[in-house]
């Protein structure tokens, strides 16, 4: 399959690999492999954001991890198009076209008390990025640490403080403001809200989209919340057992799945209205990614699997402009979105 | 409700952790009742207090921690006198305390396989439960066992009898759980946040389970839940929580469509809806959930709140007043005594 | 940002504690202080230590001083009251002598004559340098000739055990700080580098860890010492010893550094400091270490104790401390055969300073590690 | 099961010669050999004659070779089983050793079995009272038990026992007694003689294993688990002993790899302090004597037994621990 590029995308990924050996005793001999990612098509627009769901351990940490270079690529194509210097594939970058990769795009954290080490200041925390790079220094350094905590919604008067007068909430602004130091162009969000309490989500989620609007930048948000991915997303991709089986404009995917496995992903989420239908449960369990079922990883689960479903492994086809399925049968399915749900909530 | 439908009367519960820094107030007078077969809610955000309350009800709070004041009356036991027990005046080491706990009432937990003993297998701790509650022999207990981890739904029963923990996953643990817990048939079953560490997909079979079981044991079940989803899916009543005290309970389906509290009204708000995308921005509530050895003095949510009355949530705490159909609020909006005594003016409702 | 604004002015409520605005140091003290076992050990030890510094001030012999009339004299306190029930003050002593029973061959001493010598403090007595360094000649107290004072009584050479156990304190108290400064700069060292590095230098630094942890430290600190040349003056020794005593006992610190430094390595906020660019150094400096510190600390604080008991073994053995310089384990050397033990037993005396040592360090660490996680409750 | 065993002992080859190198260099390390030590010694009692049969005693014992032929000769000779002769007493080091091994067994494991009784009951009542008063007697008891080094301890019993009885009870037995076959009044002499150093051991023993386990203990009852079986209605010593005191042996079981060396290593300097008969002070000795194949074969024998304890602790841990058994 090939995936337009188009143009404004600021991050392309072509068939992502990362695969994990197992080794045993003291030969370290290989008794297996984890196929952590086994297939990733991505591609993130400038200024869009594109959310990445999928269950623990499907992979979706693993590929955010690929892309900011923390793990080397076992294959595939990451082409991050930097701002001044072009596309570049990050996938077979030496460290210094890395380093340069990473000015232009930052990774934000799930648990914001592990992410920000408890023996610094909230200073020297947000200036690291800019010192460690000698972007500035002095009241420079100072200057441009205030006005980061700023744009975040924090006071400078917080900045000698450590990590631990703050809350969860209040943390994670400052996780932001560090990943915004650099003035990147794309940030990597994984589960930015999910250790947070339901109040104070709402107002992470509001900070990243007003970012979002006035520094213009592009998220790939990586989430198991489902609800949270439809209210920040532009596109959305679904990932199971390492593969993307799905990719597609919101609305589209929310309303208009193609995928069995969408379509059972969105039947599960618990909807905070009494009078909603009863949701659909998938039965079985995910597959290790070890030793994963053959053909079809979902086939097992799958209430529409055929006999070719176990046998041969479908590729990503594009359905519809835009839209990616991986399912033998997607043209022929007539699978349900969340508008067929009855959601009489008043609001 | 009449009184034979109840099984449970929480009143004014209160449990304090005497800890070196000071005294943490997690529960601070906690009101509710649970009918038989019915399910209530408690939903609260994290240090609402609302996992301490299970654990009171049980006397599973351990020192520095202790009950301080309240009653915990349970009416499940046919005494000659018919009259009900006050657990929180048990002695949590008591014989009684030892039969009721798993006997009449279960519990679950949220990480399911840190809540089972590692060196032994599920089968085993599976019996252990059964045998100090029923007086079978050996083989009776041990088909009881694998009955029940049948009921849960568990593949292959047999095998699963002698697995241990570290080799079925969470969803399977958790459905281990829930087999221990009633396999010796509880009239209440307190559910921690059972769900919580589980996938969506996991988390709806778990919950259709527990529905299921609950509909044919008709047993009683608290959930504690901070997902607005899952309790809507659960609860037929609901509380919540906010800084150890209930703020508002109501069925769930007034509150879902009329909360009353400012704190449950702005929680509802501040949540994305599936099916829903607008492209507007989400509603807020401000500030965070303050420590709990920092409550602030007055309404304990005033300094969030979108309504506050300066001069009155500040100074004085309300009381939790009743209002028609049913539902409980602790709020001064609607103590009309307060708003004319403070002479303050509503703007903001 | 409407709600950043309505965040704000919330905030100050949560950010009044007096905990928000601490370091994780002063938490760390604050807890410390806490726990009164930790603070007692504290006390014990600085006052510890300033005996040995001030050694020479404190001791009113020179400590290789033979007294020859005094040979294994008992402890003698200075006494308030006199022989006929008047009480006096400064403390004074009575001058002594010896006589040998001729049946049993036992020395015993009696005071000779009812001339009451005061203690003079702040006298001037024997020279000495302070600190090694400033020559004087004040001690904090002294008693004029012919009498003498011997709080814990003397050896058989009549050299006063109270002023050996004071210079002892500077040995056997240093040689534990000297062992574990070695081995926190090799632990370390190799803990870092081997738990960043990872592969086959960590899998063999691992395996050859594993030996020396589970090896009895008494047996293999006895091989070591023997290899120590004969030749050696009394200070190249003491500088032996406790590389000796580092040697056996850097392996643990290795091991805890390097569990740190893994633990750390996948933590949020070096991957975050990765991300950043950050370099090796960086993140070593800024991250790893100050974060194991704690950690480290408390392991070198429970090294120490098992290292004054190595000094004291070897010591007690001959082969560790060797005159002319002297430790609390070399003066119990003296005590090591059993009948001359039995007829001195206040040659036991410096074991007291040794066992309190130890505890005192044991609370410290004690004290630190519950206090090192300032988070944990 | 079996292949774990299996797998585990062929594992420990690399390690067991790397402990023979480390062994053998130690021996080797020390200025000087036996030969130079012998002639000192007869120097000093004034045979200078001695001094001339140098190159024909260090050609007698091999140790004229070069430094890595030694080794290799030592291990050859090592792993068929003979461990080389004592150069000071002229015997096999294996009789030497296996001569002084019921002694050395005797005294470690009567000390092994009493503070592992003792100490592992008062660290579970410390853990399951935390904060009361026993226990803070206890916790204080312990750091004291843990303060004193045991050759102090021992010295210090012996000392007591002849200021009350005018007895003094080193070696382990009375002169009396020291050459006589053995009969009952033998064996109560020994018994007499036995307690001093059992004491002193046990003393430090228990405090140690008391300490530990009252930590692991305290670990395992703030875990979830421990919560959720009491939830279950179960009897608070089912609780303990049957579930939380089990999860807290693992880490002591882990220790006990050590204690197998331990039984020949432990209490060395109490062994010369009391003169006791014991692999111990003979090791002390070789050491001093550079009697390199006495001194060698010892180390090597507590490297062995370290060796195969912890095979046997990890054989032990795997079949108590369900989650080691995987690998």
């Amino acid at each position: 399959m090939s995936m337009s590029p188009t143009p404004e995308s600021i991050l392309e990924i072509r068939n992502l690999k990362k695969h994990f050996p197992i080794t045993r005793g003291l030969l370290r001999k290989q008794v297996g492999v984890v196929k952590a990612v086994d297939g990733v098509f991505l591609s993130v627009p400038a200024g869009k954001t594109v959310g990445l769901v999928g269950e623990s351990g499907c992979g979706k940490t693993t590929t955010g991890h690929c892309i900011m270079g923390g793990t080397p690529v076992t294959s595939g194509e990451i082409i991050f198009h930097h701002p001044q210097l072009g596309a570049m594939d990050l996938a077979k970058a030496n460290s210094a076209q890395m380093s340069k990769a990473r000015c232009a795009m930052q990774m934000v954290f799930q648990d914001p008390n592990s992410s920000l080490n408890p023996r610094m200041t909230i200073f020297d925390i947000v200036a690291e990025p800019l010192v460690v790079n000698q972007v500035a220094r002095g009241s420079a350094l100072r200057q441009r640490v205030e006005e980061l905590l700023g744009l975040v919604g924090l006071r400078p008067e917080f900045m000698q403080r450590f990590p631990h007068a703050f809350s969860g909430g209040q943390r994670q602004r400052i996780v932001v403001a560090r990943a915004l130091a650099l003035n990147p162009r794309l940030i990597i969000a994984d589960e930015p809200v999910s250790a947070l309490d339901v109040s104070v989500q709402a107002q992470i989620l509001n900070l990243l989209q007003d970012l979002q609007q006035t520094l213009g930048l592009a998220y790939l948000f990586i989430s198991h919340d489902l609800s949270v991915v439809e209210h920040i997303s532009d596109s959305v991709a679904v990932m199971y057992v390492g593969k993307l089986v799905e990719f597609a404009p919101t609305q589209t995917i929310f309303h208009f799945p193609k995928h069995p496995y969408t379509q059972a992903l969105l039947m599960s989420v618990p909807r905070p209205s009494p009078t909603a239908q009863p949701r659909a449960v998938l039965g079985g369990e995910v597959p290790s990614s070890v030793t994963p079922p053959p053909g079809c990883y979902f086939h097992p689960r799958c209430p529409f699997a055929v006999q070719q479903c176990a046998e041969i492994e479908p590729e990503l086809i594009e359905v519809a402009p835009g839209h990616f399925v991986r399912c033998h049968l997607a043209h022929e399915l007539k699978l349900e979105g969340v508008g067929s749900l009855d959601l009489s909530v008043s609001k | 409700m009449a009184e034979s439908e109840l099984l449970l009367e929480v009143r004014n519960l209160k449990t304090h952790f005497f800890a070196e820094e000071g005294i943490v107030r997690a529960v601070d007078g906690v009101d509710f009742t649970v009918a038989r077969g019915k399910t209530l809610g408690v939903l609260g955000e994290s240090g609402c207090g609302k996992s301490v309350t299970g654990f009171s009800i049980l006397r599973l709070v351990q020192p520095p921690g202790r009950i301080v004041a309240g009653e915990i009356l349970y009416h499940g036991l046919h005494g000659a006198d018919n009259r009900a027990l006050d657990l929180a005046r048990c002695s949590p080491t008591s014989s009684q305390m030892q039969s009721i706990r798993g006997g009449e009432i279960a519990m679950i937990f949220q990480e399911a396989r840190t809540s089972l003993d590692p060196v032994y297998t599920v089968g085993s701790q599976l019996i252990e439960a059964i045998k100090y509650h029923q007086s079978l022999r050996q083989e009776q207990a041990k088909a009881w066992g694998v009955e029940m981890l049948r009921r849960v739904g568990l593949p292959d029963p047999e095998a699963t009898f002698n697995k241990y923990p570290h080799q079925l996953s969470g969803g399977m643990c958790q459905r281990v759980m829930i087999a221990i817990a009633l396999s010796c048939q509880p009239k209440l079953l307190i559910a921690d946040e059972p769900t919580t560490a589980l996938d969506v997909t996991t988390e709806a079979q778990v919950l259709r389970l527990i529905k299921d079981l609950q509909e044919e044991l008709g047993m009683s079940m608290i959930f504690i839940t901070h997902n607005l989803g899952v309790v809507a899916e659960m609860a037929d009543e609901i509380v919540v929580m906010y800084l150890g005290k209930v703020v508002e309970q109501t069925d769930v389906k007034a509150l879902f469509e009329d909360a009353r509290h400012p704190y449950t009204q702005a929680l509802l708000r501040s949540v994305p809806q599936i099916g829903k995308k607008s492209g507007e921005r989400l509603q807020t509530v401000p500030g965070s959930v303050p420590h709990p050895q920092n409550i602030p003095a007055g309404c304990p949510f005033h300094p969030r709140c979108p309504s506050r009355m300066p001069g009155l949530c500040d100074r004085k705490e309300p009381a939790l007043l009743p209002l028609s159909g049913n539902r409980l609020v602790r709020c001064f909006l609607y103590d009309e005594d307060a708003l004319k005594g403070a002479n303050v003016h509503v703007a903001n409702t | 940002m409407n709600e950043t604004l309505t965040l704000d002015a919330a905030a100050p409520i949560e950010a009044e504690g007096k905990i928000t605005v601490l370091s994780v140091r002063q938490l760390m003290w604050m807890r410390f202080k806490r726990n009164r076992l930790a603070v007692i050990g504290a006390v014990m030890l600085t006052m510890f230590y300033l005996m040995a510094l001030f050694a020479g001030f404190l001791a009113p012999y020179d400590p290789r001083t033979t007294h020859a009339e005094h040979p294994a004299a008992p402890p003698q306190l200075p006494r308030i009251v006199d022989q006929e029930g008047n009480f006096h003050w400064p403390p004074f002593v009575y001058a002594t002598a010896s006589k040998v029973d001729q049946k049993t061959f036992r020395r015993s001493y009696q005071p000779i004559g009812d001339t009451r010598y005061p203690l003079r403090f702040f006298a001037a007595a024997e020279p000495y340098r302070l600190f090694g360094l400033i020559p004087t000649d004040i001690h904090l107290f002294h008693v004029d000739e012919p009498a003498k004072v011997f709080l814990m009584g003397t050896d058989r050479n009549g050299r006063d055990m109270f002023s050996r156990v004071v210079y002892g304190a500077q040995v056997s108290l240093t040689v534990g700080l000297l062992g574990v400064t070695v081995s926190l700069i090799i632990g370390t060292l190799l803990g870092i580098v081997s738990g960043f590095l990872g592969g086959l230098f960590d899998n063999v630094t691992q395996r050859f860890i594993d030996i020396l942890i589970v090896f009895p430290l008494i047996p293999l600190w006895l091989a070591l010492a023997t290899t120590i040349p004969p030749t050696w003056n009394s200070v190249q020794r003491f500088f032996a010893i406790s590389l000796v005593l580092s040697l056996v006992t850097w392996g643990a610190l290795a091991r805890q550094v390097r569990g740190s430094v893994l633990a750390l390595r996948e933590t949020d906020y070096v991957q975050a400091a990765r991300y950043a660019n950050a370099g090796v150094w960086h993140i070593i400096t800024r991250h790893l270490l100050p974060n194991t510190m704690s950690h480290v600390l408390v392991i070198a604080t429970l090294a120490i104790p098992a290292m004054i008991l190595g000094e004291t073994a070897l010591s007690f053995l001959g082969l560790g401390i060797q005159p002319p310089m002297t430790s609390w384990g070399l003066l119990l050397n003296e005590a090591q055969q059993t009948r001359v033990l039995l007829q001195q037993p206040w040659l036991l005396l410096p074991a007291v300073f040794v066992i309190v040592a130890i505890i005192a360090f044991n609370f410290i660490g004690d004290g630190i590690r519950d206090a090192a996680d300032p988070f944990s409750k | 099961m079996i292949k774990y065993i299996v797998t585990r002992t062929i594992a420990m080859i690399p390690t067991f010669l790397l402990l023979t190198v480390f062994g053998f260099l130690l021996i080797e390390l020390p200025p000087g050999d036996y030969v130079t030590s012998y002639i000192r010694a007869q120097a000093a009692q004034g045979n200078t004659s001695a001094a001339d049969q140098e190159a024909s005693m260090r050609a007698q014992y091999g140790l004229d070779q070069p430094i890595v032929v030694r080794y290799g000769l030592w291990l050859s000779r090592f792993v068929r089983g003979d461990f080389g002769d004592s150069f000071e007493f002229r015997r096999p080091a294996t009789e030497i050793i296996g001569s002084r091994l019921g002694v050395t067994l005797t005294i470690s494991i009567c000390a092994f079995l009493i503070s592992w009784g003792i100490g592992i009951p008062l660290g579970i009542y410390s853990a399951t009272h935390q904060y009361s008063r026993t226990d803070n007697f206890l916790t204080t008891v312990t750091f004291v038990g843990l303060g004193i080094p045991d050759f102090l301890l021992g010295l210090l019993l012996l000392v007591t026992v002849w200021m009350l009885t005018g007895e003094v009870l080193t070696g382990m037995n009375s002169s009396a007694y020291a050459s006589a076959p053995w009969s009952v009044g033998k064996v109560l002499d020994f018994l007499k003689h036995l307690w001093i150093p059992v004491t002193a051991v046990v003393i430090t023993g228990t405090a140690w294993i008391m300490r530990v386990m009252r930590g692991n203990l305290l670990d395992q009852l703030g875990r979830p688990y421990v919560t959720a079986l009491r939830a279950r209605g179960l009897p608070e010593r089912v609780v303990i002993y049957k579930h939380a005191v089990r999860n807290a042996l693992h880490p002591l079981v882990m220790s006990l790899g050590q204690t197998l060396a331990w039984l020949i290593s432990g209490f060395t300097i109490i062994s010369l302090v009391l003169d006791l008969p014991t692999v111990q002070s003979i090791y002390l000795r070789a050491m001093l004597q550079q009697d390199v194949y006495l001194g060698g074969t010892i180390l090597i024998l507590i490297g062995v037994l370290i060796l195969i304890g912890t095979l046997l602790a990890d054989i032990l841990l795997a079949w108590l621990d369900p989650r080691i058994r995987l690998y």
